[in-house]
């Protein structure tokens, strides 16, 4: 398995009138192909940014301060508009989190599908472009294309829209599927049908997905790798099976404990109290720092490194540094 | 970093209080305080402030501190050029455009702040009553409003002219009539749209009273159309003016406004341009301050701000 | 007439060139311009200048002004008068016809004048008409028939007009708009479409119409019909509406209009222009006080207040467009005995002094009890108007220390104000209709609101007196008399100035008649060089 | 759809009719008569009754309102005082040419200009552009449309001789009135397209089509503009109403015999049929254009509903 | 658990709430609902976006007029006929907690004047002091600080702004809290902190909840007992651990199988029950099942008319033919 993206040392700043907002602050990940990474983690880690990072599409104010995105030998960051253009759609694409708003609410369905294969297939006759395009709604499950072909985003509901909207990302085929929130604004039942089917389309179009999700639930059912965001930072990657049974980091910790579970009705939830960090004065330290119940004074000071903990599980946590265990064990004496 | 600068010492549990997990960074500061901030961090706002408060205190102190009075005349100093003496020239009538100007000016900022006022209240009150009232309310009202825009204007404010002596309350209130229309209608579309968001009903669900709902939800929300309709509003009301002058039935003399003024100037452009130039000049630049200023404050009021 | 307020006025030439702006080849198209909107041309019903200059140029009657404002015969070939000066008759030129070829008779002018004292007049016009002939107020009133007016066709030749006193100046009243022939079959023809269209008129004049619309202005041809069209030199004229004056002068400078006036504030810049022209006018603006008024009721406070205004300095520094300074209602240049002017006889009837001014100012506020705190000039809303109120404004208060407020209203709100007697002091406007002082001081005689309720016997009698003389001499003492006794007296009015007019004409453009009076311009006798 | 028209339709004729009354009771307290109070002074009685009984004004005034409202529902809006035995309509239709000519071309450039300006200023959103731009758009509502016109007469009539000084003969003649007017019209719309601008972009779906890999332009015109244009187009009808019914200013300074000096002149001189026929004409098509607007707008914008949508937001 | 030894603090019978679209379509968002909410428990309400769970939960605290049947509240009727008096003492007993913790507070007000709002409109702060006072109580109830009082909410984060909705709704003191989706807007790990925080205001003040969410594991977690809409109207209404042990109704089914379970391993092989079939248009409903559509053991009977809520098991309560 070849990585057909890979994010290294990534950092995004931006501007905004009360000063700068490090979104992300040095994230590193890759991509293998035809594998689901699923990036969690608290709202406003950064997820959405680096993604958008990714793709060349950050807003105005927001700016690549260091690192590069590899894509095919070539380094994104370096590209100019003009050839991430060419990029963006037929190579990578992208799915957005609303499907209510994510669709132009003036333009049909079709035509919506439709501009990115004018866009990307110059030698598609408007007659294929239509066939695709109806095809493509087809593919996502709509039933009834050709009736959809022709009507409004707001004729559809949102279940049918995000379907819409994830066969726009599909209709060049791209390598990679950058889906950012799929089914947050979905029902449950909705939800795994969209899962389902972006698991089929993998199978048949053998796409590499990246997910970004709060839902660990979600994560579960699609991820074969995991990344979890916090503080503009990677806190922990790793195989699904380790984030869910062998966790690292006491975010990722925290994040499991407080779902709730069956067996422990009648008891208050594990919450991890306090706040996120304001990303404009991050800490100078670990980020989870201040909430986290086993900090450490090093953790307060000093950004902790990556622990390799396994196979493709990298964590950074001070208390995975031999020094800490020595630390907890002198506390213990 | 370097590893080795971290002493063993430092892996030891550290104390976090409470307060420090629920930190929020910036500093409290009042409604008005943290407005200001805002507002001079933008430097055309701020620039803008300045120059119309220094407009205005030309208007409230030029004419009192000036050796010559507005209505002064001098027969053989007529269209003089700007000189010494008279920094901005003279009139026809060799009056000081100087002081002219500045008293121009104050009774223009007298029209625009009735105006700006009026809309403040009455537009943003109708069309607030308008759109949360609804149903038959809002159709009445909203017809009256096409009403008052369908009678020609000019009726309106001949008649108010012909009963009350030419002057400024009686223009002030010619253009009162319907100067608030359009902030009305402006309120009420954007009311309309904020009456259903959840921050209305909970006030709702707590026993708010209608009124108050208006004065501390809605109204405080719509600062943004409001400010900007304001900065239509003033130049449309020192226009209006303007323009009454413009076909005789404006100010009586001695008085005059900034309208009048560019008025009597725009006819004798050919030759004296000096009595176009300098009441022309203070208009555009009360004009451009308000917008500037305007946009700063819609800024400044606003604490999510745009980014 | 009625000049009222409305400052009015039309002039201008162009040579040639079409509105569109193409350069025009020199001596093409006259083209003036007047600042009205020219409403109507129903010659009863228009009372505004713009339709009086239309008019005089496309009709005529039975004289027609010179270039020395003198009339010469026109429709009218030779007349005679009765020895008791009672008795005109007209003997119409041979082969004159109307445009459409049909001959002109003394009947046309039998129907046009009958229309003009008839009730469908709204010109307010009939009294040039009723005051002279005989008949003629009965028949308007409706106590007469058409047969009893002194207003007969002999023949188709010959027109014959009674009237009920000696007149000297009745020669001039023909050249008048009112005065002019209408064709009686087509009129009827016509009904009310009658003067709408260029087709819904006939012409009797140096020119025919062939393209009108009320708000642009009129269009104008040679008329081929016309008895002497071979002294037409123009073939193609305009007459244009430009209401600005700013873009009167635009149009000028750009070549569109071969004549224009100019306001004040450009006469300097323009005065050794080679092109510049300066006239003045038989019209007086003045105050009209309202007797009946508490405060200016006084006579001492109206001479006061007519003493305390420097004439000279309006007309030098504010209006400076050629205006003279008014120094009696009669304007300067009226006829008086032949030799002198009415003015020169009379000398001036009303100063500036204003020494004397706050003496009588101290004089009639002892009377009232305490100065005034304010008095009211009631204008209409013209600029020039308000420019001359508030040049009062200043010298009352300079003069005599008196607040005047300028009330200003619409030229209607100001008549009806008036009229209803609720004012004042009033600044208003009289142009002579004819060339000869009645044409001012038969106004105060019938004690209107309008006229500030002035009601004197002696003054009556002077002017019922100087109507009645046959005797010149006695006639224009008994006018002298009354001027002096209307401005210098009594001070019902106080004069203001006599507008002059100051323009700018093409040089290529040559006779191009003004006149002081009545249709202040004459495109017949213009031509190019 | 067609009841919804329908509706609206009956609620136009309703307010048009309170318009017309209040006018009507209005316009008759107008200082002055329609005739110059010196002239009528010295007619003969008889032709005062004459005159008076031609205008139909010496009825009771609720007799006169009757008579009046009887005629325009039969079509007669009456005759003119002043344009002597002139109909009403003709007097305004006649116009009404040079005036809409005008005010379509100071739309169409206002709409046009303010439009890119607007989109600029909003794309480059706190740049030098944008700052540019809405200096220009300040300036545009800050200086009197007569004195702009002045000076376009002046310079591009006179001095430079590109267009005709004024007059109404060919279109040439309508090109500087119409950018004299579109001056406040560029200003508004540009102001109000960069605000709505600001909103579109930072929509989801201009993300969604960034993300195709669409080119910026396209991004911009085909989804930023398109749906920010809209609501431009709503307080667009205001504006154009009052520019297709004229300046008084811009019309007397260019010499166009347009219906805003007409209007002007006739409540001057009292001229009552004409002043109500053009408050009708001008009340009426206020609405109609409200009207259409919304019925374009909702062709437009496929999200809206007329039945229900449209009436509460217009 | 005997229910009906409990007191019914709220009464709904036959509640609907028509919505008029259109010319002369109606959307029926509340459809016929009758239950009960006993004094000091938690029901929580659950279903697809958009069944009409939010405008329920208004239509019973009276933000919407209901179009036919009655609400009684602790023996009040709530309807039309109440005074403006009774209608402000009711809205001190019964509150709300909003959906969305970014729109349901106004941007332009301090947190102080936000939470004092009630007691503004109350007038139960006899001075500035004391106003002042209640409401720092009420932040430090909440987990926050006096500090935060002087904040405008957008410095908050989702999970404090929820908070400050919450100190909003106690100032009153209300019996009943309508909680609309509190949590759907929050991050799994703050959501934690407001459901704790929920419930230990309701162990401490016995509070009574109508807790309105999607999120399964979440309603299971917080409800006692837990009822289950669809397009409208109540299809299943049971004890939570009952609902969840023995769901009745096929939809209730699918929704419990469609809850995503946090574990790989389990997740990647479970059989979840797919709906076929689309959603019915909400606005014209048709005579037969609201679910036939999506059900596929729905038989004849299902195409001919409504099924009505029946109890089945005590305490259980399911609205379908097949099942009853
Ligand atoms: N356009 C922007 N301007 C200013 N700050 C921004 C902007 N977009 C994002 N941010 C900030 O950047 C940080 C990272 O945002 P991002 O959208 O990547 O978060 P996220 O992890 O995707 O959160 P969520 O789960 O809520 O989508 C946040 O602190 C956010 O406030
Ligand atoms: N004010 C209203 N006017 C018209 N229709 C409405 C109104 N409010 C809600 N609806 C409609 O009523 C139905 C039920 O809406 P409701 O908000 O109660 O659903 P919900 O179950 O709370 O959904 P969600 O989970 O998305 O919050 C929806 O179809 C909605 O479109
Ligand atoms: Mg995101
Ligand atoms: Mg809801």
């Amino acid at each position: 398995m070849g990585k057909v993206l890979e994010v290294n040392n990534l950092t995004i700043h931006i501007k905004t009138h009360k000063g700068i907002v490090q979104a992300v602050r040095g994230v590193s990940f890759y991509l293998n192909e035809q594998e689901t990474l699923a990036v969690v983690g608290e709202s406003g880690s950064g997820k959405s940014i680096t993604m958008k990072g990714v793709m060349g599409i950050l807003p105005k104010n927001a700016k690549i301060v260091s690192g590069n995105v590899m894509f095919g030998g070539d380094d994104l960051t370096k590209y100019t508009e003009r050839q991430m253009q060419a990029v963006r759609g037929s190579d990578i694409a992208m799915i957005f989190q609303d499907p209510m708003t994510s669709l132009n609410p003036t333009m049909k369905v079709g035509q919506q599908i439709e501009e990115m294969l004018k866009e990307h297939k110059k030698d598609m006759s408007a007659e294929q472009r239509k066939t695709r395009a109806v095809e493509l709604l087809a593919l996502v499950g709509i039933s009834n294309p050709e009736a959809r072909y022709k009507q409004y985003p707001h004729h559809l509901s949102g279940g049918m829209r995000q379907r819409v909207v994830i066969a726009i990302a599909l209709a060049c085929d791209p390598k990679v599927l950058i889906a950012d929130e799929p089914t947050t604004a979905l029902d449950v039942t909705i939800q795994s049908q969209i899962l389902d089917l972006m698991r089929e389309l993998q199978k048949k179009i053998k796409t590499s997905i990246i997910i970004i999700t709060h839902n660990l639930g979600v994560v579960a059912n699609v991820a074969d790798r995991v990344a979890v965001m916090y503080g503009g930072k990677l806190a922990e990657t790793a195989n699904v099976e380790d984030i869910f049974h062998n966790p690292k980091h006491e975010y990722t910790k925290g994040l499991l404990e407080s779902i709730p579970k069956a067996q422990e009705k009648g008891h208050e939830l594990k919450a991890i109290p306090g706040t996120p960090p304001d990303l404009m004065e991050p800490p100078k330290g670990c980020p989870f720092a201040a909430r986290c119940k086993e900090t450490l004074v090093v953790c307060q000071n000093y950004i902790p490194e990556y622990y390799e903990c396994g196979e493709n599980h990298k964590s950074a946590c001070w208390l995975l540094d031999q020094r800490a265990k020595r630390g907890v064990s002198t506390d213990e004496e | 970093m370097n590893k080795s600068d971290i002493d063993i010492s430092m892996f030891q549990k550290a104390k976090v209080s409470a307060s420090e997990k629920e930190h929020i960074a910036a500093p409290a500061s009042t409604v008005l305080a943290d407005a200001w901030v805002r507002l001079r961090k933008n430097k055309a706002a701020v620039v803008a402030l300045f120059i119309l408060i220094a407009i205005i205190l030309l208007a409230v102190f030029a004419p009192i501190f000036s050796q010559y009075s507005f209505s002064a005349t001098d027969y053989e100093n007529s269209y003089g050029a700007p000189n010494a003496a008279h920094i901005f020239g003279t009139d026809q009538f060799g009056r000081d455009l100087w002081v002219r100007t500045w008293m121009g000016t104050r009774i223009s900022l007298m029209i625009a702040l009735v105006a700006a006022i009026l809309d403040l209240v009455v537009g943003v009150l109708y069309g607030a009553v308008s759109a949360l009232m609804g149903g038959k309310v809002d159709v009445v009202m909203q017809r009256i409003i096409e009403i008052l825009v369908g009678i020609p204007h000019l009726i309106i404010v001949i008649l108010f002219l012909m009963a009350f002596p030419a002057g400024v309350g009686t223009i002030i209130a010619a253009l009162s009539i319907t100067g608030w229309v359009n902030m009305a209608r402006l309120v009420r579309a954007e009311i309309l749209k904020l009456k259903n968001q959840e921050f209305v009903l909970a006030s709702q669900t707590l026993g708010t009273s209608k009124f108050q709902i208006i004065l501390k939800d809605l109204i405080p929300n719509t600062v943004s159309v409001i400010v900007i309709n304001v900065m239509f509003t003033i130049p449309n009301a020192i226009f209006t003016e303007a323009f009454l002058s413009f076909i005789g039935i404006g100010l009586a003399e001695p008085q005059a406004s900034l309208g009048v003024l560019i008025n009597s100037g725009y006819q004798v452009l050919r030759n004296y341009t000096h009595v176009l130039v300098f009441p022309a000049m203070v208009i555009v630049l009360i004009m451009v301050c308000f917008s500037i200023l305007g946009d700063g404050l819609r800024d400044a009021l606003d604490p999510q701000m745009r980014k | 007439g009625f000049t009222g307020d409305d400052n009015s006025k039309t002039e201008s030439t162009e040579k040639g060139g079409e509105a569109s702006g193409e350069k025009e080849t020199s001596g093409e198209v006259l083209s003036v311009a007047t600042n009205a909107e020219v409403k109507t041309l129903v010659q009863w019903a228009a009372s505004e200048e713009s339709a009086f200059t239309v008019n005089n140029q496309v009709q005529e009657g039975l004289f027609r002004m010179d270039a020395d404002n003198k009339p010469q015969p026109a429709l009218c070939d030779t007349y005679e008068v009765s020895d008791d000066k009672l008795v005109y008759t007209f003997h119409l030129r041979d082969g004159i016809q109307w445009s459409n070829g049909e001959s002109i008779t003394a009947n046309d002018f039998v129907f046009a004048w009958l229309k003009q004292m008839g009730t469908e007049a709204t010109n307010g016009y009939s009294f040039i008409m009723n005051d002279y002939i005989v008949n003629a107020q009965e028949y308007s009133e409706g106590t007469a028939k058409a047969e009893d007016v002194g207003a007969k066709a002999v023949d188709d030749q010959t027109f014959e007009v009674t009237l009920k006193s000696p007149t000297p100046y009745f020669i001039n009243l023909t050249t008048m708009v009112m005065f002019f022939p209408v064709n009686e079959k087509f009129y009827t023809e016509q009904g009310d479409k009658y003067a709408l269209a260029p087709e819904n008129m006939l012409y009797s004049g140096p020119y025919t119409i062939t393209e009108y619309d009320p708000s642009v202005g009129v269009t104008l041809a040679k008329n081929d019909k016309y008895w002497d069209k071979d002294n037409v030199q123009i073939a193609d004229a305009k007459i244009r509406v430009v209401k600005d004056a700013a873009a009167a002068l635009s149009a000028y400078q750009a070549g569109e209009l071969s004549q224009v006036q100019l306001d004040s504030s450009n006469v300097t810049a323009n005065q050794d222009n080679p092109e510049f022209g300066n006239e003045i006018d038989f019209r007086t603006t003045y105050i009209q006080f309202n007797l009946t008024d508490p405060v200016v009721g006084n006579v001492n406070m109206r001479k006061a207040i007519a003493m305390a205004i420097d004439r000279t300095a309006l007309t030098k520094n504010i209006l400076a467009d050629g205006s003279a300074p008014g120094t009696g209602l009669i304007a300067d240049g009226m006829a008086g005995d032949g030799t002198k002017t009415f003015r020169e006889l009379n000398g001036e009837v009303t100063s500036f002094d204003p020494a004397k001014a706050k003496e009588y100012y101290d004089k009639a506020a002892e009377e009232l009890g305490s100065a005034p705190s304010e008095v009211t000039m009631l204008v209409a809303d013209d600029s020039v108007t308000k420019a001359v109120a508030t040049f009062l404004q200043s010298e009352l208060e300079k003069n005599l220390g008196l607040k005047m407020v300028i009330d200003t209203k619409t030229a209607q709100g100001r008549g009806e104000l008036m009229d209803a007697n609720n004012y004042q002091m009033g600044l208003t406007a009289w142009g002579a209709d004819y060339d000869d002082a009645m044409t001012y001081l038969d106004l105060w005689t019938n004690g209107t609101p309008y006229r500030g309720n002035y009601a004197d016997d002696t003054y009556n009698s002077l002017i019922a007196d100087a109507k009645s003389q046959t005797d010149d001499t006695a006639r224009l003492q008994d006018m002298l008399q009354a001027e002096k006794k209307l401005v210098e007296e009594d001070v019902v009015v106080s004069p203001v100035y006599h507008r002059g007019s100051a323009t700018l004409t093409k040089s290529n453009v040559q006779n191009l008649i003004t006149h002081p009076i009545g249709v202040p311009i004459e495109l017949k006798y213009a031509s190019f060089k | 759809m067609l009841k919804y028209v329908a509706k609206r339709l009956v609620y136009i004729v309703f307010t048009l009719w309170i318009i017309v009354t209040c006018t009507f009771f209005m316009m008759k307290n107008l200082p002055g008569t329609p005739f110059d109070a010196e002239r009528f002074s010295i007619m003969t009685p008889a032709q005062q009754k004459q005159v008076l009984e031609m205008y139909g004004l010496n009825d009771p005034l609720p007799v006169q309102y009757v008579k009046y409202m009887k005629n325009i529902i039969h079509g007669d809006l009456g005759t003119s005082f002043t344009y002597v035995n002139k109909d009403v309509a003709d007097v305004i239709s006649g116009r009404l040419g040079p005036s809409a000519l005008i005010g379509i071309q100071a739309v169409l450039l206002g709409l046009a200009v303010g439009l890119i300006l607007g989109i600029l200023a909003a794309w480059k959103h706190n740049s030098g552009i944008d700052y540019f731009t809405m200096i220009l758009a300040v300036l545009g509502v800050s200086v009197p449309n007569f004195v702009a016109a002045a000076l376009l007469q002046y310079f591009i009539g006179l001095k430079w001789g590109i267009l005709p000084v004024g007059f109404w003969t060919n279109w040439d003649c309508s090109v500087l009135p119409s950018i004299a007017l579109s001056f406040s019209a560029t200003a508004m719309v540009a102001r109000f397209m960069r605000t709505e601008m600001l909103d579109v972009l930072d929509q989801d779906y201009i993300v969604t089509a960034r993300a195709k890999g669409i080119s910026q332009m396209k991004v911009l015109m085909r989804h930023a503009a398109r749906n920010s244009v809209l609501p431009v187009v709503t307080i667009l009808g205001p504006v154009v109403v009052n520019l297709m019914t004229g300046s008084l200013a811009v019309e007397n300074i260019f010499s166009i015999p347009g219906i805003g000096s007409l209007f002007v002149d006739c409540i001057k001189a009292n001229d009552y049929p004409v002043i109500m026929g053009i408050t009708i004409f001008y009340a009426a098509f206020y609405m109609l254009v409200v009207l259409l607007i919304d019925l374009v707008y909702s062709v437009i914008d496929p999200r809206i509903r007329l039945a229900k949508g449209k009436e509460d937001e217009s | 658990m005997k229910n009906n030894e409990k007191e019914s603090l709220l009464d709904v019978k036959n509640l609907k709430k028509y919505f008029q679209v259109g010319k002369k379509q109606t959307l029926k968002a509340v459809d016929d609902v009758t239950l009960q909410i006993y004094r000091g428990e938690t029901l929580g309400l659950v279903g697809e976006s958009g069944c009409g769970k939010s405008t329920f939960g208004r239509t019973v605290i009276h933000l919407y007029e209901p179009t036919a049947g009655t609400v009684t509240f602790d023996g009040i009727h709530i309807d039309k006929s109440m005074d403006l008096k009774q209608r402000h003492d009711l809205s001190k007993r019964m509150q709300m907690i909003f959906q969305d913790p970014y729109a349901s507070l106004n941007p332009r007000r301090k947190i102080l004047d936000i939470v004092a709002e009630g007691i503004d409109a109350h007038r139960l702060a006899s001075g500035k002091k004391e106003r002042t006072e209640m409401v720092i109580d009420l932040l430090e109830t909440v987990g926050l600080h006096a500090e935060h009082a002087d904040r405008f909410p957008h410095e908050f984060s989702g999970g404090q702004r929820q908070r400050v909705g919450i100190a909003r709704a106690l100032a009153l003191n209300p019996d009943f809290i309508v909680c609309d989706e509190p949590i759907s807007a929050l991050d799994v790990s703050i959501q934690a902190q407001v459901v704790n925080l929920l419930e230990e205001l309701q162990r401490k003040r016995n509070f009574t909840y109508l807790f309105i969410a999607h999120d399964l594991s979440m309603v299971k977690h917080i409800s006692n007992r837990i009822g289950v809409m669809y397009l409208g109207s109540l299809v299943e209404l049971a004890d939570s651990e009952e609902l969840f042990r023995n769901p009745m109704h096929p939809y209730t089914k699918a929704l419990l199988s469609a809850i995503p379970i946090p574990d790989p391993k389990i997740e990647k092989n479970r059989q979840r029950i797919m709906l076929e079939g689309s959603l019915p248009n909400p606005i014209n409903l048709g005579e037969e099942c609201k679910f036939a559509s999506r059900c596929d053991q729905c038989g004849s009977y299902c195409k001919k008319s409504q099924p009505v809520l029946k109890e089945v098991k005590p305490g259980h309560f399911v609205a379908c033919s097949k099942c009853q």
